[in-house]
């Protein structure tokens, strides 16, 4: 099964008319993905792969009820779609778009919060439950990457994904669900939610979390296992090891912060809480099969 | 991108927040005119984008004409750090009472602005933040409703201000988080904000950084050469690339910025020098050529690693414009690169056939890198 | 308040919605002026703060510059219902191809604002609104997030307009939004919006109105008495009063909006016929005596009545008012009072002191109110 | 018990030190009021009638625990203070100003929403259980008005609320709880919400509603009533039905109400929904004698 997607989720693709949209909704539905409608204002009547285009999410979620939106909209616009997906009552959304301002985030995780709903993104991959469904471009089609298995993923990062994930099938093992949380500075959703649901999935026996430098987020996700709020098996990678401290945000910044950040930081939260941390993306897959599953 | 103080400060003023009067001088000449319109002792400020240049003695007060013109001229051009100084503001010095701190940025963790404000600034915030972190008051915005007239007042008052100057401290603390909003700022920082013998409050200094993804809101903000430490981050920046200088001998191609980050450990952890960061992945997939032209341009590189995953950006086409560059620069230094991702079976054919060693794990490939940048 | 066409219009121009050229006229003398700078024929529009004036002819397009002034001349100082018309707006017309409708007001249900097109407008919009509901296409607005790109988008195009059209009318709507914020408007309408033949979109009329509650923030709006249908009205409002005139003979003041339509209708239904209404209550419990004086003006009046409940304005400190302005008046009309609430015991003997007749029921005065009317 | 407010209830009076707060706070404590905190911005340490004074409400919340707040604050500062108010967890606020400006409380009621709080007013004078506390200035000393007993009332009046609960005490009767939700167009709390209220409260054994022409609130009521989520015994009286209809809302009003808000449409719409409705205040008393408590 895995987590927040599954074969059954009925999915919207905003901006589905789009070369990208286009392009990416027939490997979604070839990994299984349930796609009931695409939106692209004006295209109304319109077919693509087969999907019907309505011209607003909300005419999609009243004609196919759809729940869960993944976006082809330029950074721009990303804003207007999200706040139009959570208007019209989708409850799960992913924004693949890099450089979305920081303030239309600001707002747009806001207006998420008052909708009891999940912004995945932006600046993310995508997330997948592999061998169900794909939203985005995780390659499910890379065996050697993704297999189905017990292991759950959660990653601010692309391609260091694929690259974690190919160890995860080298070991012998594969994923429930990879959900891609993104790589920018205000994420819609933070890797200590996910945990929380993979704690509730049956299928997945450990979870793997692939962080990097700057933020709380690992600190956060360590703090979450010390309450007792995950308790399965925690295997992280974090890259930026030897990168230099991140200054912009200057004083207020690290004020903020706290002296946290630096991947020496993330990797004592987390030991010290009992995870296990890979120096490298291969010690994860040993790590893993040091590990019964 | 990072405002200079002057920029700051001249938003400021716009703004109606008080900003001791000043000039703005690139030379020494320049200095002539002030010593007609300004009188003396003058404030000198050298304009860097990077903190701590008063520690850096780049702040002086001076009372001579000719020491200033001596001053500035020392300064600019001189470098702070990676940074060329290209300008010295000289203001009027405030008569200083008292300093506090204020500033504006944004909490990831709620997804919320958050203000801060302090009764004892200067440049110490910091240390004080983590000593004594109960003096500095903090204030979360709900990003729909804006920083609210309650919060402002509460603010002030635990900050040990009442009066005028709680009032003034009022109004620029509404306006910081006005400019916040409308600049799509990352930061808005006022640090010392001081109060003079007289009771009025000064923005004394004006830290300003405005979100490089908003930019497109604010054409006349434009990114030149001086926001950069570098030309080649410079050039990678005009075409869309994000590329960092470090210093070493294995130049770095990658694909996604968590990839670039584990190569670069890679290298490190296996002994070698990374020349640099530079990740051409996401939208920017067609850069692949670009990239390469980019790297082989940095002086003393060794060798030249590409790592790359192509998802958004396909193996293949990534490799395209690899061959297409190779090709035209007809580069001397070896090249070794991972291949992976969508289309990576044509990919791997196509660098082969121009003699390219090709990986397909990441640690391989490094090691092979920093076999032969240390041979 | 609500705005005269002419004032709304200036307000759009300002804003950038294009409304039609045109020139206010105070006199039929002013209409000379007109015809050096206006080609006719010109929509002649009087300008009066009621609805349906274009059924009632005060509408007119005319070609002969005479004709205009005499109209001009005829309109001007008469009365439409109970108000003077003061100005007629000259226009140049407008060549109509469709006529569509735009409103936002505030939907009481939902404590938002509401936004509301169609894509038939004119005169017969509240028959359409209920003969085919449907065609009205209705947006609520969330206070703090504003009115939204998408869901102009998704109005302009169920309303069935593409293309440069729906761009223009998404602009219009956008503005009005912004108006209806700015200005603290209940109701911010147009109607017809007019598509011309050669697609651009005009605002044909304005219909724009700015909570009294709210005008303290907006001093460049006074209530004068073309605002009001009758003097006394006027000088109510100038005291804080609010008084409208009913037409009848027994003269009506009431603490509280609720008790005064209480006592209006309970003097319907024992057969009288009630002056005015006349609320004192709420924080003007000090103008007892402002009201007494008030509506000891009504011509025609046969019995005052007075029916209190003081709480907040307490029953005592009504009493003072009541006694000191009969004192100073000495009105001819007998005066019923029903009086209760704080300090009730000492209002009555105050009151009963100076020779008025007193109930503790509300019912029990207006009886004897309406009795001594028909008298 | 009655609804809202208890003797249990910890209050909080904003505008406590200025003159209209501090009288009506010995009132309100007469009443039995558990008056627990004041707040006036730059007067903290004062008392008020033994009641201690905070700067901000988030310190009163915090040293006391109090979670109603009654407002005397002027009509162009009543936005700041009941946002104040609900961002330091107020519940429950009763706002007695007249003349808050109707944008303002669209703020209001959509902060008061998003935080499940709920705002009595503007312009109401006031709420109280009888017998226990009162928030406002009901006067519940007037024995022949106001006495404890089984009648829920609920009102958008202030001196006719009194008018008509002197005749529920001539009826031998007397009241739980009088709840004023005030006399403005967009009140923070509507006439239906209040019912579902009383129909909670077991004390409650009837209600008395005072309306009045405008508005669509009678008729949400006895949709209620339709709908089966108020069962109990309803008695209305409707202040206004000789009133001119109210136009200033123009089209776009008429639009939105639907041809409701006459006292005859009012009317009609209780009756059909087997309310009574009362032609004379007096007549609420006769009404309730004819039913059985």
């Amino acid at each position: 099964m895995g987590i927040i997607l599954s074969s059954e989720t009925r999915v919207v693709v905003q901006g589905i008319t789009g070369r990208e949209g286009t392009f990416w909704t027939d490997w979604m539905l070839k990994a299984g993905t349930k796609i009931v409608a695409g939106v692209t204002p004006g295209k109304e009547g319109q077919r693509v792969h087969g999907v019907p285009v309505y011209g607003s999410v909300r005419k999609a979620v009243k004609e196919t009820g759809c729940d869960t939106s993944v976006m082809f909209v330029p950074p721009a616009f990303t804003k207007d779609a999200v706040f139009e997906a959570l208007d019209a009552g989708i409850k799960t959304m992913v924004i693949l778009a890099e450089h979305v301002p920081v303030h239309d985030m600001l707002e747009m995780k806001t207006f998420a919060t008052e909708c009891d709903a999940m912004i995945l993104g932006p600046n993310t991959a995508g997330s997948a439950t592999i061998g169900e469904a794909m939203l985005g471009f995780i390659p499910f089609w890379l065996d050697y990457v993704y297999r189905p298995g017990p292991i759950g993923v959660v990653t601010r990062s692309g391609s260091l994904t694929n690259e974690v994930s190919s160890h995860i099938v080298s070991a012998g093992l594969g994923q429930t669900s990879v959900i891609g949380i993104g790589g920018d500075p205000v994420p819609g959703t933070r890797t200590a939610d996910i945990l929380k649901l993979f704690e509730k999935d049956d299928k997945t026996e450990a979870v793997v979390l692939v962080g990097e430098a700057g933020g709380t987020m690992e600190e956060e996700a360590a703090e979450l296992v010390k309450q007792g709020g995950f308790t399965k098996p925690l295997v992280a990678f974090l890259a930026g090891r030897f990168a230099p401290p991140e200054k912009k945000m200057g004083h207020a910044g690290a004020i903020i912060t706290g002296g946290k950040g630096s991947v020496q930081s993330k990797t004592e939260a987390l030991e010290s809480a009992g995870a296990r941390v890979a120096m490298k993306p291969a010690e994860v897959g040993e790590i893993l099969k040091e590990m019964s599953f | 991108m990072k405002l200079y103080e002057y920029q700051g400060k001249e938003i400021f003023r716009n703004a109606g927040i008080p900003v001791p009067e000043g000039v703005l001088v690139r030379s020494p000449d320049e200095v002539n005119k002030c010593s007609k319109s300004m009188e003396s002792p003058v404030m000198l400020k050298a304009q860097v984008l990077a903190g701590k240049r008063g520690k850096a003695g780049l702040i002086q007060k001076l009372d001579d004409w000719g020491k200033i013109k001596e001053i500035v001229g020392e300064w600019i051009g001189r470098k702070f750090g990676s940074e060329k100084i290209n300008s010295v503001l000289l203001e009027n010095p405030l008569d200083i009472e008292k300093e506090l701190y204020a500033a504006i940025t944004i909490d990831p963790a709620s997804g919320s602005p958050i203000v801060m404000a302090c009764g004892e600034g200067g440049m110490d915030i910091e240390e004080l933040s983590s000593a004594k972190p109960e003096a500095i008051v903090t204030e979360r915005v709900n990003i729909f409703k804006g920083l609210l007239p309650f919060q402002i007042r509460n603010m002030v008052a635990d900050i040990g201000l009442s009066g005028t100057v709680a009032k003034s401290v009022s109004k620029i603390l509404g306006t910081m988080y006005r400019l916040f909003r409308s600049y799509d700022a990352e930061l808005v920082e006022i640090n010392p904000l001081v109060i003079d013998s007289d009771g009025n409050v000064w923005a004394a200094d004006a830290k300003f950084r405005i979100d490089d993804n908003a930019l497109f809101r604010h054409k006349e903000f434009e990114r030149g050469r001086e926001q950069f430490d570098d030309d080649l981050e410079y050039e990678a920046f005009k075409l869309g690339l994000s590329y960092v200088a470090l210093g070493g001998n294995i130049g770095v191609i990658c694909t996604g910025a968590g990839l670039t980050m584990t190569t670069l450990d890679l290298i490190k952890l296996n002994g070698g020098k990374p020349a640099n960061f530079l990740d051409f992945g996401g939208a920017n997939y067609k850069n692949a050529a670009n990239a390469l032209r980019i790297a082989l341009k940095i002086k003393g590189l060794k060798v030249l690693l590409l790592v790359t995953f192509g998802l958004f950006a396909r193996a293949d086409t990534i490799a395209e414009g690899v061959v297409q560059a190779i090709e035209e620069i007809k580069p001397k230094v070896p090249i070794i690169m991972a291949v992976r991702g969508t289309g990576e079976e044509r990919a791997r054919e196509m660098i082969e056939a121009i003699g390219i060693e090709t990986y397909n794990d990441t640690e391989g490939a490094v090691k092979r890198a920093v076999e032969l940048a240390e041979a």
